[in-house]
């Protein structure tokens, strides 16, 4: 068998995928066929897992050698322990079976002598543990957050954090160790005790909090001996005294005040110590920055001063400034999070934050548009809708436009000026929607349409959507939301435009019976839509056909109707099928019958929708 | 901070090292890393070095050849995120000694070393920069005995 | 930061010499020198990495003798020239001079990049060399020069017309070389896109390409001459022709049909699409004889070795099997899935299989959709399934033997995926038969056993439901059934929501039923009404709602307890006028789209255009 | 036809691209990657499980339509804003793919890194403002080469001509062919494609033909050849194909473009003037859609899987042809999981071996007489912890064989008759058969 190295350089040298697939499949074959041998000696098992970790690199099955790694991790000698854990780590997850194999060796290894077994048996119990491995191991894990070897015990402790993610009632074992583990001397070990005291946290009922250890005031005089202490080689990032744990002590922090008794001391003191650490570090480099942003996202999360949050806002201010594009992403993420608390302290912002929307990443723009929208309200509708309604426009980033047309519908609604500006711009989002409009913000606009009570209005917003329906080439295009928008609008209002004259691309046009009938036709044969959509609106199509058979007074445009009817009375589609057949005997009673069945309909009770937010989308 | 993954991809879209601190299936896992792949490959240089992915954050960042690719909460700090990664690529050097991409495709076992000995279960559990080295040099040294069973661990 | 600079250093070596290396190489005062930067730079173009400073060096070797010196250095001018227009100018004596060179080789080479170079400043330049080889006495030359024209009108119409290039290149139409009239022809279609959609002046009616009878029979001699490109050309000109009578029809299609027997399946298939086109101006029995002879050739289509042209092919046969649905009638085997078909297909072939299955070969078929369901990828398998119910919709005496095999699959592999798929495909059997007491006792049962298998996210589950309202008396526990589906409500989507309804409102008025359903009405009626976001949803629960108050009894029954009639097919077709639009765009783009081009290609005038003014 | 053609890699990466017209913006490509990722990923419409059913060899994304095909993890894409042609598209691209494996033995990232400068010229003589020109290869090879300098010193004139060939109607071959001996070797191979089921049923079947030629006359020869049954290519007005004594009818024959189609059409008569070299002459086909043929090898294969420990193969294989025909190179080709370990076979006659990185065992037998039937016993290993997604073993059994001197069809060779009327010389016409497995001789698995 040949050595690790010329295995890789085999795959390496490969000039095509295929070729370097065969090399990889033939090597995983003799190492299958090496594994069966059951006078395997250690040397050649360890080059064999070896071999195996690299095929995990590139994404190769590995399946068959499970039960080889957890062979060799039960060797006596470190160098394949080390290895056999190792791959233990990488190949295998809580989910497999074969992971029972390994409790005994796991047992044994964590009672070793010597501290690196040790560590190595910590090390993967903490990346693998499985329910039932936290059971039967927990205790090994207790013991070993007694040892005096601090390097055992910050191991042992955020295993144990990670046994009580899994197993929630192991915490009662754990929790009582964390007013001496932050008492300790070690920073390794205090940065461990950080992480076991949040999944206490985390894991206990509210209502229970308060019953955990008592350690905001040992943190606090932690990070305020952090930040005033001299430099320390072994710590320092760029002049920062362990930026880590400094950052891990305040998101603690952060988590601890969100209980809700908090002492009104302990959140003084947190005040003074994130003022202290603001005002100290400058704007420049990244690891700085990385602080700040902690410190802002606290001073934001907790009830803080007003003077610090002042400081907070302009450090946001600073960033967003800078030519540093992580700063600015964070900078814009932030000030959504504080958009509700100084709502016009981030409108300060506005320009920068529009200017945004047309930057040329995608991870800015998506903040940017989120917090647009955030900022939106009655006096700046205007100006930031024009904006979205462009962004929306010229985007070609399919995944975003839901969110951004909802968003859109839901800001007009609540914030448009007057009626007119109102369902101009929404027919424009329509317009520019294409298919991406969800059918609930559709529903949304037909609502303000239904309880629009002038009639002109109404009368203007039908010809326009028409018209619009008509000009350019709009009919062929994808133009779902629209399209079914003015399909149930013309069944539901058509005698309001009857006999009114449009201008289309041009020409002037005469609204009737023929001409709706002519919209729906086309409508029918635009081939751009799925067959989702195009029985979708098919059905308000029908809809909307049966309400105009009330409604129309030539006889052939009635003739039209039923067999437009008929011709779907066959159809595959059961709902379109349904009220097809169902229709035709409607237009058969008499018409003081048809008038009551399809009389107005009433306006839909309003209800609040919710402004989302990107993620839930 | 809850580090979900991390994985280095050379600039041809090779994956170099892969690590998940997070139980999904292995089709899971390379669909991940294809998709990040496609999108992080033609982004441009100057843009930022956090993606919204799924309902996750990913930082990455470029180091010569190599993209170090880490998949965070979130609503955990991208920019000290970007210093572990940083922390690691600077401890990968002292270790290897003027680390190169060639250096990790073959002794990889080397990167995993210090990975662990940085990072627990996806938790940053050291923040000096001498004790992981120390540590990987230690054990580095233990390879060469026969049995560790005699050894009495010396503190 | 120090570390990562060393980093970079050691990976990538020395980098910032590389342009005053390759600068240095350019006029280096050494022959194979110069020759090996100008390769580097063309490799570092290639690579993506911008080249463009080092333009005037570059330039200076234009002037040579070595061929393939020369035409790197004509490559970098096309790609470069228009970030240093001023520049090219140096460029323009070597190329007239070119195009008067001994060798035609040279001369076209010449004349073909300097249309390339696409800078305003070239045009003016162009007038000379361009007209002396549009009349050069080499073919290669001069068909070379014909596509120059097209470049020209691109770059600037009213130019290329008022120099009189458009006039010649018309002329150059009774060449008497087939490729230089196969370039003509491709050239002025090119110019004809261009101009219409160019802002050009309408009024000014330029009549670019104009096909009457005289033309096309030259082409059709033409036909058998050219290279398989250029019989592509001529073909297109053949189709877009529209035959006067029967006769130019007749001998059209006659010419065609040779070109059937071609090795190029392009060329087979614009000549089944051509010979289509005219085939409606012939007689009836021609007609039937000439479609037997497509027969063949359509078959070949897929086996051609390349997927992708597979794929075309199919996807052609599909849209001409709408029109002419017995065009295959015998061919099924060949359409039989192979297991290395590349899934796009195998999808594809089912597609066309369920067209062709009839009384003769549907035992054969649903052999094979037995095989291909117990496949493992899902898209396959729910579309195998899928055609098991076309075929029992499609062919009354197959219906048995289609519903015990949808039986035999789910006693076999009963997943959620096949459960699924077997329901929504036996309530289509169902609804096409609708009454048929047999069938409905046969069926039901399975459906009722395995609905515990589906959740309101499969597809079938709206099947189930309406079947609930439609045959409630065959479900023993429908009570329970009923209670539980509303359980879910409000998780429905619309679809469901109107299924539901649509089930809750028949089985209240079915007086067969005699459990009373009033209280789920009511809930149902006041949820939608107040609650519902769709209107259209609302709509129909208004008017059920306003029915069902109406004073007239009976009237209700009537109009909701109507029996459907039985659907038409499972099998997609197109619409009658899009079918029309797709045969007229046989084997391009809008054939595989399965939408006609208007749908998808903008007439905006190319930006190229745009950025002219 | 296209605005622009550009290689890329199996990620979507470009490679090397040539830009015909200018009027698409290069960012167009740059997108490519995302494009097939989303068409590789999107879910399919029950939204659960994902395949690549969405996967299609063209994308339309705001107004550039992308065509493409796939060769060796290359892509070879073709944009255009229009509505074209795409069955054309599609076989040029092919045909770049053909000279460019024609030029370089191998068509491959590292063949295009390594060949840019011709790999351009080719692509400019290959097509001019997006519209195909010359692909031929022997034509191309005429006068772009890979080697200047050596023509250059030799040739007097400065450089090499375009051949007459680019331009003439009989663009595939050049003038001033000279041989001392003039001959004409004619091959006549059938390929059989069958699908056979489990249980030994043939489902379908089809014979491909091809009839070869490789070419060493001189000058400008007319060619006729003459084929056993006149009745063969007789247009049979009732089905409007071409049958054959048999009543069966060869669909689908295709000529290479040197003969004239419209004398076939009209007089059934195949003449041509032959391209210098190899070609293939013509091709046909015969399908199931007359007549099911019996195999000609048939298999019969038992597969036992024992779950976490081993597989057993049972396989018997029999030559159902004539006694004194033989088979050669008989090859059964038969799938076994990805993740099989420690062969052991039990061949009654043969070689049996295993090809880990084909997921397979192939079982050869050297010569297999007409009549004779073997075993064959395989186990192997298989591991104790189990796949992902280890799905039912669908993969059919392949077969390869060939058997000389006999054509399946019938089909045999009358005449060849050669005539230059400039240079009158003597000629040796030379006849083969051979019948072989075709690409698809397949045994489906239970």
């Amino acid at each position: 068998m040949a050595s690790l190295k010329t295995f890789i350089k085999a795959v390496r040298k490969a000039k095509t995928i295929a070729d370097e697939r065969n090399v990889v499949k033939k090597e995983s074959a003799s190492i299958r066929t090496s594994f069966k041998d059951v006078n395997l000696d250690q040397n050649t098992r360890r080059v064999n897992i070896s071999k195996l970790l690299y095929l995990y690199i590139i994404g190769e099955k590995t399946h068959f050698g499970q039960v080889e790694c957890i062979k060799l991790l039960a060797s006596p000698k470190f160098i394949d322990k080390r290895l056999g854990y190792l791959a233990t780590m990488l190949l295998l997850d809580e989910n497999q079976e074969v992971l029972t194999l390994l409790t005994n060796s796991l047992d044994n290894d964590m009672k070793h002598t010597n501290h690196y077994v040790v560590a190595q048996a910590l090390c993967c119990l903490g990346n693998i543990a499985s329910l039932e491995l936290s059971r039967d191991l927990y205790q090994n894990v207790e013991k070993l957050m007694q040892s005096k070897n601090a390097y055992l015990k910050k191991k042992a402790t955020i295993v144990a954090s990670k046994l009580i993610d899994k197993n929630p009632d192991l915490l009662e074992f754990f929790v009582g160790f964390i007013p001496t583990l932050i008492t300790d001397k070690s920073q390794g070990v205090l940065l461990a005790s950080l992480k076991l005291i949040q999944s206490c946290f985390n894991s206990v009922e509210e209502t229970d909090r308060f019953n955990l250890p008592n350690t905001y005031t040992t943190l606090i005089g932690h990070l305020k001996k952090l930040i005033t202490s001299g430099y320390n080689p072994d710590y320092d990032v760029l002049g920062i005294n362990d930026p880590f744990l400094i950052i891990n002590l305040i998101s603690t922090l952060r988590l601890l005040s969100t209980v809700p008794d908090l002492p009104a001391k302990n959140l003084e003191m947190l005040n003074d110590v994130l003022t202290q650490i603001c005002s100290n570090i400058e704007i420049g480099k990244n690891v700085n920055h990385a602080v700040l942003y902690e410190c802002i996202k606290t001073i934001f999360s907790i009830n803080s001063d007003q003077s610090l949050k002042i400081l907070g806002i302009n450090l946001l201010g600073k960033f967003l400034s800078t030519k540093d594009n992580n700063t600015k992403y964070v900078a814009l993420n932030t000030l959504l999070t504080v958009v509700n608390i100084e709502p016009n302290a981030v409108q300060r912002h506005r320009s920068i934050i529009v200017s945004c929307l047309s930057d040329g990443d995608i991870s800015i723009r998506r903040r940017s548009l989120e917090l647009s929208f955030a900022i939106l309200n009655e006096s700046n509708i205007r100006i930031l809708i024009k904006e979205i309604v462009n962004y929306l426009k010229t985007t070609d980033d399919n995944d975003l436009k839901p969110y951004i047309i909802s968003q859109l519908i839901l800001s007009i609604e609540k914030f448009s000026p007057n009626d007119n500006w109102k369902f101009d711009n929404l027919i424009k989002v329509l317009n520019y929607s294409d298919n991406h409009v969800q059918i609930d913000y559709i529903s949304n606009i037909l609502s303000l349409v239904i309880r629009l009570t002038a009639t002109d209005l109404k009368k203007s917003i039908l010809l326009k959507m028409f018209k619009l329906n008509y000009e350019n080439d709009n009919m062929n295009k994808n133009k779902l939301g629209l399209a079914l928008t003015t399909v149930w609008c013309l069944g539901e209002y058509f005698e309001l435009i009857n006999n009114e004259h449009i201008e289309i691309n041009d020409e002037k046009v005469l609204v009737n019976d023929e001409k709706v009938l002519e919209y729906f036709k086309i409508l029918s044969n635009n081939s751009n839509y799925s067959i989702g959509e195009t029985n979708q609106l098919t059905s308000y199509i029908i809809n909307s056909l049966i309400k105009l058979s009330n409604k129309f007074s030539n006889n052939s445009s009635l003739n039209q109707i039923k067999l437009l009817l008929e011709s779907h009375a066959n159809s595959s589609d059961l709902e379109i099928q349904i009220r097809s057949v169902e229709y035709l005997q409607i237009l058969t009673q008499d018409s003081k019958l048809r008038k009551g069945l399809l009389s107005k309909m009433p306006a839909p009770k309003l209800k609040k929708k919710e402004m989302l937010t990107l993620n839930d989308s | 901070m809850a580090i979900k993954f991390m994985f280095l991809l050379s600039r041809q879209g090779k994956v170099r090292l892969t690590k998940w601190y997070e139980t999904i299936s292995q089709k899971e896992k390379s669909r991940i890393m294809k998709e990040l792949t496609a999108v992080i490959l033609t982004r441009r240089a100057k843009m930022c070095n956090i993606l919204e992915y799924k309902d996750i954050k990913v930082v990455y960042r470029r180091y010569a050849s190599l993209f170090f690719i880490m998949g965070i909460e979130s609503d955990d700090n991208e920019l000290i995120g970007l210093e572990i990664v940083h922390r690691f690529v600077e401890q990968m050097d002292k270790m290897y000694g003027n680390v190169c991409e060639l250096d990790i495709i073959f002794g990889f076992n080397k990167a995993y070393h210090i990975l662990d000995e940085l990072l627990l279960d996806g938790y940053l559990q050291e923040s000096s920069k001498r004790e992981v080295i120390k540590r990987v040099s230690q054990q580095d040294d233990l390879e060469g005995l026969d049995d560790v069973d005699v050894l009495v661990s010396s503190y | 930061m120090s570390l990562e600079k060393k980093i970079r250093k050691f990976l990538q070596g020395p980098r910032k010499g590389e342009a005053f290396e390759l600068k240095n190489g350019l006029v280096s005062q050494y022959k194979h020198e110069r020759k090996d930067a100008i390769q580097r730079v063309i490799q570092a173009m290639t690579l993506g990495k911008d080249v463009s400073s080092l333009f005037p060096d570059v330039l200076k070797n234009i002037a040579t003798y070595d061929l393939e010196q020369k035409k790197l250095v004509y490559l970098y001018l096309m790609n470069y020239a228009t970030t240093h227009p001023e520049l090219c100018i140096l460029a323009v004596n070597t190329f007239v001079q070119d195009t008067e060179d001994p060798n035609p080789l040279i001369r076209a080479l010449a004349i073909r990049t300097m249309g390339c170079i696409r800078v305003q400043k070239m045009i003016d330049y162009m007038e000379i060399p361009l007209s002396r080889t549009l009349q050069d006495e080499n073919p290669y030359v001069r068909k070379t020069a014909a596509i120059c024209v097209a470049k020209l009108f691109n770059l600037n119409p009213q130019m290329c017309i008022e120099f009189g290039f458009l006039d010649s290149l018309k002329k150059l139409i009774s060449d008497p070389n087939p490729s230089v009239i196969s370039n003509v022809l491709n050239a002025l279609y090119e110019i004809n896109d261009m101009y219409i959609s160019s802002n050009l002046n309408k009024e000014l009616k330029l009549d670019i390409l104009v096909l009457d009878y005289t033309l096309i029979k030259n082409l059709l001699v033409c036909l058998n001459e050219c290279t398989e490109w250029g019989r592509l050309t001529i073909l297109k000109c053949l189709n877009d022709y529209d035959s006067e009578n029967s006769e130019q029809a007749n001998h059209i299609v006659e010419r065609i049909i040779p070109q059937l027997q071609h090795i190029n399946p392009a060329i087979v298939l614009s000549s089944i699409k051509t010979i289509l086109k005219h085939l409606v101006y012939l007689q009836k029995a021609s007609q039937t004889s000439i479609l037997k002879k497509l027969s063949s050739p359509l078959v070949s289509l897929i086996s051609n070795p390349i997927p992708e042209a597979q794929y075309v092919g199919l996807k052609n046969i599909r849209i001409i099997l709408e029109k002419y649905p017995n065009i295959l009638s015998k061919e099924l085997r060949v359409f039989f899935v192979k297991y290395s078909d590349p899934l796009y297909l195998k999808l594809e072939k089912l597609d066309i299989m369920i067209r062709l299955c009839n009384e003769n070969n549907f035992n054969l078929l649903l052999n094979e959709l037995k095989e291909y369901s117990m496949e493992f990828e899902p898209t396959l398998i729910s579309k195998s399934i899928k055609s098991i119910g076309s075929i029992a919709i499609k062919l009354p005496t197959s219906i048995i033997k289609c519903v015990n095999l949808i039986i035999e699959l789910i006693d076999l592999k009963g997943d959620e995926l096949i459960i699924d798929e077997s329901v929504g495909v036996l309530t289509m059997i169902l609804r096409k038969y609708p009454g048929k007491n047999d069938l409905i006792t046969l069926i039901l049962p399975i459906i009722a056993n395995n609905f515990s298998h589906l959740s309101i996210a499969n597809p079938s589950y709206s099947s189930v439901i309406w079947l609930l309202g439609e045959y409630p008396n065959y479900f023993t526990n429908i009570s329970n059934l009923l209670n539980e589906i509303f359980e879910d409500f409000n998780d429905f989507g619309s679809q469901l929501k109107l299924n539901w309804l649509n089930t809750i409102v028949k089985v209240n008025l079915n007086s067969l039923v005699k459990q009373d359903f009033s209280k789920l009405l009511q809930e149902t009626l006041t949820e939608i009404t107040e609650n519902e976001d769709d209107v259209d949803l609302r709509d129909r629960a208004y008017i059920y709602w306003r029915l069902l108050s109406s004073a007239e009894q009976e009237l209700p029954k009537q109009i909701l307890l109507a029996k459907l009639p039985p659907i038409d097919s499972s099998i997609e077709t197109y619409n009658p006028v899009i079918l029309n639009d797709l045969m007229s765009e046989l084997s391009t783009l809008s054939s595989v789209y399965g939408k006609p081009s208007y749908t998808f290609i903008s007439n905006q005038p190319s930006s190229f255009f745009k950025s002219m003014d | 036809m296209a605005s622009q053609i550009h290689f890329l890699d199996i990620k979507g990466k470009s490679l090397l691209s040539r830009d015909y017209r200018g009027d698409i913006d290069t960012s167009a490509i740059e997108k490519f990657p995302l494009l097939l990722l989303e068409l590789e990923n999107t879910s399919n419409s029950t939204g659960s499980a994902t395949d690549d059913s969405n996967y299609r060899p063209f994308i339309h994304h705001q107004g550039v339509n992308y065509v493409f095909i796939n060769h060796n993890n290359l892509y070879i894409c073709a944009l255009t804003l229009k509505n074209e042609n795409i069955m054309s598209i599609i076989i040029f691209l092919s045909k770049l793919v053909e000279v460019l494996t024609q030029y370089f033995k191998h068509l491959e990232e590292e063949s295009i890194r390594d060949n840019f400068v011709i790999i351009y010229e080719l692509l400019d003589e290959m097509m001019d403002f997006g519209l195909a020109q010359t692909t031929d290869t022997k034509i191309l090879k005429e006068y772009i080469t890979q080697d200047y300098y050596k023509l250059i010193r030799n040739t007097p004139s400065r450089v090499v001509q375009p051949p007459n060939a680019v331009t003439n109607s009989v663009s595939w071959r050049k003038e001033g062919i000279f041989y001392k001996k003039n001959e004409a070797f004619l091959d006549v191979i059938e390929s059989i494609n069958m699908l056979i089921n489990a249980n030994g049923q043939v489902l379908n079947s089809e014979i491909l033909g091809e009839v070869k030629i490789k070419s060493h006359l001189s000058g400008m020869p007319d060619l006729r050849l003459g084929l056993n049954d006149k009745g063969i290519f007789n247009t049979n007005e009732e089905t409007g194909g071409s049958t054959n004594a048999k009543g069966i009818e060869m669909e689908d024959i295709k000529f290479h473009q040197c003969v004239r189609l419209s004398k076939f059409e009209n007089e059934r008569i195949i003449t041509f003037i032959p391209p210098d070299g190899e070609f293939t002459l013509m091709s046909y086909r015969l399908s199931s859609t007359q007549f099911l043929m019996k195999p000609l090898i048939a298999v019969n294969c038992k597969t036992k899987v024992h779950k976490h420990s081993r597989i057993e193969i049972l396989c018997s294989v029999k030559a159902s042809i004539k006694k004194k025909s033989t088979a050669n190179n008989v090859e059964i080709v038969i799938p076994i999981p990805d993740d099989a370990d420690t062969p052991k076979f039990v061949p009654e006659y043969g070689t049996v071996k295993w090809i880990p990185e084909k997921s397979c065992i192939i079982w050869k037998l050297k010569t297999f007489p007409g009549g004779k039937s073997y075993h064959m016993k395989a186990e192997l290993g298989l591991p104790a912890v189990d796949n992902d997604d280890n799905y039912i073993l669908k993969k059919p059994i392949k077969v390869n064989f060939s058997i000389p001197y006999f054509t399946t069809s019938g089909i045999q060779v009358r005449y060849l008759r050669i005539n230059e009327p400039k240079l009158q010389y003597q000629s040796y016409p030379w006849v083969r058969y051979i019948t072989q497995s075709g690409e698809d001789y397949t045994i489906r698995t239970k």
